[in-house]
């Protein structure tokens, strides 16, 4: 569904992403790993059209999307989340979804019901008339995913979505992301949680320092000595190694 | 219209009570002053468009203001044309001017200050082009003949005046309240709120900044065009001048910026409080500004919403029981 | 602190006022007083002239009353109702309401044509007369409105007066002036002034070598002191506000420009005193065609130390605002009434002659008065002293400028 | 005319020198309080009749009036920042507006209330003395205020960052959150700082008055200008304020000469439009936006 080919992207100097490719199948939850800076959120910028890369291309349901902007991208299909969620303050919660539902609903009334309906899938019937600003951070990262599911898209983009959330939150979102893909829906996620991305997507890709280090399936990623690293400092596998064998 | 309080409701009684009661006070003071209240609603809607719906906020709404009033009486005075035609260009010609500065700034991405300075910009590169060209009768302005009668859009009854113009503030406020709850306007508070996550929803975001200064323009663009109207005169300061901005923006701020009836309640509540100040120290030329800055101040600290937040606060109509400490 | 409760105060007060508003018929009733209004920009950019305009009405008012009020009404008082027109043509015409629910029978204003132009289309409505103190604007008059009486004259007068003057001046000297250069605000007197000038001066042999309008205000006078300089122009002709004026007198010292004479026309500089006892160097001889009082008169006299005790410097507006309220006072004895109409008439009909001003008598034809003149004046040591037509005059002219300076 | 252009430029560049030194107290208030001071040009107007009556009433000479003048508006602005701005805006950007053009208003009609709209010179001896450069006649009391500009915005520049209250206002400019935890009295510095911009425009006052006027108005004359010269100079940035009001000037005088004087603020706000469309930096601005 989503074809990323050799992304790259410096800033000043610093090369922020390396020629990165990445795949992410019709129906899969994919999950783009990697400790702090690694250059995950740039890559997602980038895929998103927010940033143009300097080389390489993105390929979206067969059609080059690469510099594309992104509320063109979103009218395809495909759309992004935000790391800091911000609800827009001046609107009810339904409100809030309604503004994604827009995108190809135009009448008022049609994007208020799906914006209602929406909201309900995602368990927060009860706070449609309230305002947006008044929810929890909890509430705020459900907001994100129901607005982004409201536009329509199919590829849903999710940077950090469990991050700052309480255990029993994240089993809350784990399910319901778990629910919108049955729906037929497609993941690429951004995660710092490993739990959650273990429980949740088929195939991994680790970056470090703006390189693809690792790819595979996560049981697989966390028995690799170099994402170990890459997460933990250098040594780290080697030592691990020592006390899993003691 | 939905209010969430007794208190807004209240608000806009006591503003519709106080519109109607001028046609029964019988004081031409007390008309008069209005008629000027209702122009400047007009200019303080227009940037309550960009500026409270949109958060874009406009020092230069007089490039708006001065486009409309001078495009009308250029096509009155230089060209003959028929005062209603040139009325709507008028109008026109205030939303091409807005989707002009809009198109210009939102193009490198101008935004807080910097906007704002670049909209100031505009109005006095306008102010000057209007005093230096013979079109725009240079310095001396450009004066409508005194012809009264409908065809000419001149109106010698006040009361007749009056009404139009109250007429004029209820369309101009129902396309704002249209426009807040059509997409356009859950598009434009997205843009406000946050425009990156509206561009990640598939908001084309400069468009719909670029439509909003164009609605905005032809607000202002109407407002400037009944200016003329009324008095029949406007030289480049009058229009183009740094006092018109200044109302436009002071209003909505005060009354309840991002709401339909705060631009009206907060420019009748300061016309309300200038003249109050005017007639509380009469022989004090200057004093009464004085004390009208001092009041406003106190309402800038004390009314952070506006009057409509404000309102809001007395007699919440729907419970919030549960809410969350977000 | 809570704004509603202010508001609503304010409200409160403010209705109290409409109502001490209405009040004032009933002593009007009695015949003690007459009221007469004031409009003039108290505030803003044209305050100055509107405040000076104001005191001088109110001199006028107080010189009245005192000698006895209006006889024809038993001595009814005159009571100035002031009112600030901020500068802002709407603010102008909507304090005519104000003048109006007063009870004013006539009233004088406003110190720019702008200002004035909204006010007495909205005194119309009204049948108020406004007795313009300053309006130099053609279009002042040419809208026939029946309640326009501007007593002062206007551009294209003060223009032509200037220009004959100037002639008479220059033969006089044996026409050493050829040339000449036109510096003029950008205003609406001073682009007309220009325009006349322009087609007027060659008729006369002078050739404009020079014409340059610059905005109000105008911070830096440099460019254009070098430019008149350039010009090898005789004669300056200036026409802009004081502060300008002051500073554009300062670069033409500093840049060292010669001028065979300086020759302002409606210059807010060369007759105001204050300009002259602060800039004396640079003052001396500036010739200046403008609205000024008949200084022969005792009236006059006594209006000159009115003002000095009350701390103020005498300028043409302080003049022009005494002499329009004399006008008003005269068709207040004619007509004996308040009657806004009655007062119409009587201002119509005038042909008042004992203003301060060097007028013959006065005759409004659509509202002009046809009778109204300007003078010249020149400054001389801390004096500024008329000098043309030669029946006011209190100095001989000099012109041009004496070598030795 | 070409004979012109010389002067035109030197004398550009003496205009130019007043509009940076108006410019720098609004450039240093943005830099750090991000505030559009509003109040700015009544700052000025008040500085100028302060210079105006030490003149008038004590004989002082405005130049000698600098060590007055200057403590007394640092000591003005500090009080200001801390009695009204600061505690009546919430930090609101769109208050801190309001709050300024409402003290614009008060300063404004309380000095026309009090010392009328009385257009005030002062009478000094050098008032018409020139210097004489390149065959070009400058006033001498432009070529002063030119000096100074050139001296006092690296002299504030150096100030800003050798000093520790300098580093603190930087800090506070840069990361007021962090500056808090380091121990850094925010509303403290936030003052100080206000306080030296408007000392600033005083400064600006002593030096333009011996070659202007002061009316309750005049403030307006230059507050547009100096807004200009902030955004073009890179807002927040000291020698950026030099370089544009210097730029300003020069432009302004040019287009006057060639475009006729009325059309020669065009130039200026051109310049800034331009500008603001093509580089929002400003010329020496660090920081986009």
């Amino acid at each position: 569904m989503l074809e990323v080919r050799n992304l790259s992207k410096s800033f000043g100097g610093l090369k922020a992403v390396s020629d990165v490719s990445l795949d992410v199948p019709e129906g899969s939850i994919v999950g783009l790993l990697g400790p702090n800076g690694a250059g995950k959120t740039t890559c997602f910028t980038m895929i998103a059209g927010f940033t143009q890369p300097d080389t390489g291309s993105v390929t979206f349901r067969g059609e080059d999307i690469t510099g594309m902007p992104p509320h063109k991208i979103c009218t395809r299909g495909m759309i992004r989340t935000f790391q800091i969620v911000q609800p827009f303050a001046g609107l009810t919660v339904q409100e809030n979804i309604a503004v994604g539902a827009y995108l190809h609903h135009h009448d008022r009334r049609e994007a208020m019901a799906i914006a209602s309906q929406v909201g309900k899938r995602l368990g927060m019937g009860n706070m449609l008339d309230r305002p947006a600003s008044s929810l929890t951070i909890a509430g705020r990262k459900r907001l994100e995913l129901a607005r982004a599911l409201a536009t329509g898209a199919k590829l849903l983009l999710l940077d950090e979505v469990m991050a700052g959330l309480i255990p029993s939150e994240i089993t809350e979102i784990v399910g319901i992301i778990r629910q919108i893909r049955e729906e037929g829906h497609t993941f690429l996620m951004i995660e710092h949680v490993m739990q959650a991305v273990m429980s949740l997507a088929e195939t991994a890709y680790v970056l470090n320092q703006g390189k693809l280090i690792a790819q595979g399936t996560p049981r697989e990623l966390v028995k690799d000595a170099s994402v170990v690293e890459a997460y933990l400092g250098h040594g780290a596998a080697a030592r691990l190694q020592d006390e899993n064998h003691a | 219209m939905k209010f969430n309080s007794v208190g807004q409701i209240a608000l806009v009684v006591a503003v519709c009570a106080y519109l109607l009661s001028v046609y029964f006070m019988a004081s031409p003071v007390w008309m008069g002053f209005t008629i000027n209240a209702l122009i400047v609603a007009v200019i303080a809607q227009s940037w309550n468009i960009t500026g409270g719906f949109g958060g874009m906020s406009s020092f230069g709404h007089a490039a708006l203001y001065g486009t409309g009033a001078y495009a009308s009486a250029i096509l009155q005075v230089q060209y003959g044309v028929n005062p209603w035609l040139a009325f709507a260009i008028g109008i026109v010609a205030g939303a091409a001017m807005g989707g002009f500065i809009g198109a210009l700034a939102f193009r490198y991405g101008l935004k807080g200050s910097y906007f704002a300075l670049v909209t100031l910009a505009f109005a006095e590169v306008l102010r000057i082009c209007a005093s230096s060209f013979d079109i725009t009768g240079g310095g001396s302005g450009l004066q409508l003949k005194l012809e009264p009668g409908i065809a000419n859009l001149q109106f010698p009854d006040r009361t007749v005046v009056y009404t139009l113009l109250l007429v004029v503030v209820a369309l101009v406020m129902l396309v704002t309240y249209m426009i807040k709850k059509s997409r356009f306007g859950a598009y434009l508070v997205a843009v406000r709120e946050n425009e990156d996550a509206a561009r990640a929803l598939g908001i084309d975001t400069y468009k719909i900044k670029v439509q909003a200064m164009v609605i905005s323009g032809a607000f202002g663009g109407l407002a400037g065009a009944l200016y003329l109207q009324l008095w029949l005169f406007i030289d480049s300061t009058v229009v183009y001048g740094s006092a018109v901005s200044i109302e436009a923006l002071i209003g909505p701020i005060i009354g309840g910026a991002g709401t339909v009836w705060g631009p009206l309640i907060g420019t009748l509540g300061l016309h309300l409080l200038g003249e109050g100040a005017k007639h509380l120290l009469p022989n004090a030329p200057g004093l009464n500004f004085v004390l009208y800055a001092i009041v406003l101040i106190c309402a800038v600290r004390f009314l952070p919403r506006g009057l409509m937040g404000l309102a809001a606060l007395i007699g919440t109509l729907k419970t919030r029981k549960d809410e969350d400490h977000a | 602190m809570n704004f509603r409760i202010d508001r609503r105060d304010l409200l409160k007060a403010s209705g109290a006022m409409a109502m001490t508003l209405a009040a004032p018929s009933i002593l009007r009733a009695q015949g003690a007083t007459v009221k007469v209004g004031v409009l003039e920009p108290l505030t803003g950019n044209l305050a100055y002239n509107g405040t000076q305009s104001a005191a001088g009405a109110k001199f006028a008012a107080d010189k009245i009353n005192a000698a006895g009020g209006i006889k024809s009404m038993n001595g009814a008082m005159i009571e100035l109702v002031v009112v600030d027109a901020q500068s802002r043509p709407e603010v102008a015409a909507s304090s005519v309401d104000t003048l109006a629910q007063a009870g004013v029978v006539a009233f004088t204003g406003a110190t720019a044509s702008s200002l004035g132009l909204a006010s007495s289309q909205a005194a119309a409505k009204y049948d108020l007369a406004q007795v313009f103190s300053i309006g130099t604007a053609e279009t002042v008059v040419e809208r026939g409105l029946p309640n326009v009486f501007r007593f002062t004259p206007g551009v294209n007068k003060c223009t032509s007066v200037a220009l004959e003057n100037l002639k008479l001046l220059n033969q006089g000297a044996g026409n050493v002036v050829k040339t000449a250069a036109i510096v003029h605000e950008d205003g609406p007197f001073g682009s007309n002034m220009a325009k006349i000038l322009a087609t007027e001066l060659p008729k006369q042999g002078i050739e404009v070598v020079e014409t340059i309008s610059h905005p109000t205000p105008h911070r830096d006078f440099s460019n254009i002191a070098l430019r008149v300089k350039a010009s090898k122009a005789d004669i300056l002709i200036p026409s802009n506000y004081l502060n300008e004026y002051t500073l554009m007198a300062r670069s033409l010292r500093q840049q060292r420009v010669e001028l065979k004479a300086i020759y302002s026309i409606l210059g807010g500089a060369a007759s105001n005193i204050k300009f002259v006892r602060e800039n004396q160097e640079v003052a001396q001889y500036v010739m200046d065609c403008n609205h000024w009082y008949d200084p022969n008169k005792d009236e006059s006299k006594a209006l000159a130390e009115t003002t000095a005790a009350a701390g103020l410097d005498l300028t043409y507006d302080v003049m022009v605002s005494y002499a329009t309220i004399q006008v008003i006072a005269d068709a207040l004895e004619r007509s004996g009434s308040d009657d806004r109409k009655k007062m119409l008439e009587a201002l119509a009909a005038s042909t008042f002659d004992g203003s301060i001003m060097p007028y013959g008598p006065t005759k409004f034809v659509n509202g002009d008065n046809v009778n109204s003149r300007p003078v010249n004046t020149q400054i001389r040591g801390e004096k500024i002293e008329v000098v043309f037509p030669k029946e006011f005059a209190s100095a001989e002219p000099v012109f041009p400028i004496p070598a030795a300076q | 005319m070409s004979s012109l252009i010389l002067p035109a430029v030197l004398s550009g560049l003496m205009m130019g020198a007043v509009y940076a030194l108006i410019a720098l107290g609004l450039t240093l208030i943005y830099g750090v309080l991000h505030i559009i001071n509003f109040a700015h040009g009544s700052l000025l107007m008040l500085a100028l009749f302060a210079a105006y009556f030490l003149h008038y009433q004590l004989g002082i000479d405005p130049y000698l009036a600098i060590p007055i003048v200057l403590p007394v508006f640092f000591a003005l602005g500090y009080a200001l920042q801390r009695g009204l701005i600061s505690p009546m805006s919430s930090g609101s950007e769109q208050n801190v507006l309001l709050i300024t053009l409402a003290l614009s208003m008060i300063i404004d009609n309380l000095a026309l209330y009090f010392w009328t709209s009385n257009t005030r010179t002062v009478d000094i001896p050098y008032a018409y003395d020139t210097v004489e450069i390149l065959g070009a006649y400058l006033p001498l009391g432009r070529v002063i205020a030119f000096v100074a500009a050139l001296a006092a915005a690296p002299l504030l520049w150096l100030f800003m960052s050798r000093t520790r209250i300098g580093s603190a206002i930087r800090a506070v400019a840069i990361e007021k959150r962090g500056a808090e935890l380091v121990g850094i009295d925010v509303n403290h510095t936030y003052a100080v700082c206000f306080g030296i911009g408007t000392a600033c425009v005083a400064l600006a006052a002593c030096l333009l008055l011996p070659t202007f006027y002061v009316t309750p108005q005049v403030g307006y004359t230059f507050v547009l200008v100096a807004f200009t010269t902030v955004v073009l100079g890179g807002m927040g940035s000291l020698l950026g304020a030099l370089v544009a009001g210097l730029l300003l000037g020069v432009i302004e005088s040019l287009c006057g000469l060639f475009l006729g004087e009325s059309l020669g603020q065009i130039g200026i706000f051109l310049a800034f439009i331009l500008i603001l469309l093509f580089k929002p930096s400003g010329l020496l601005g660090k920081v986009g936006r």
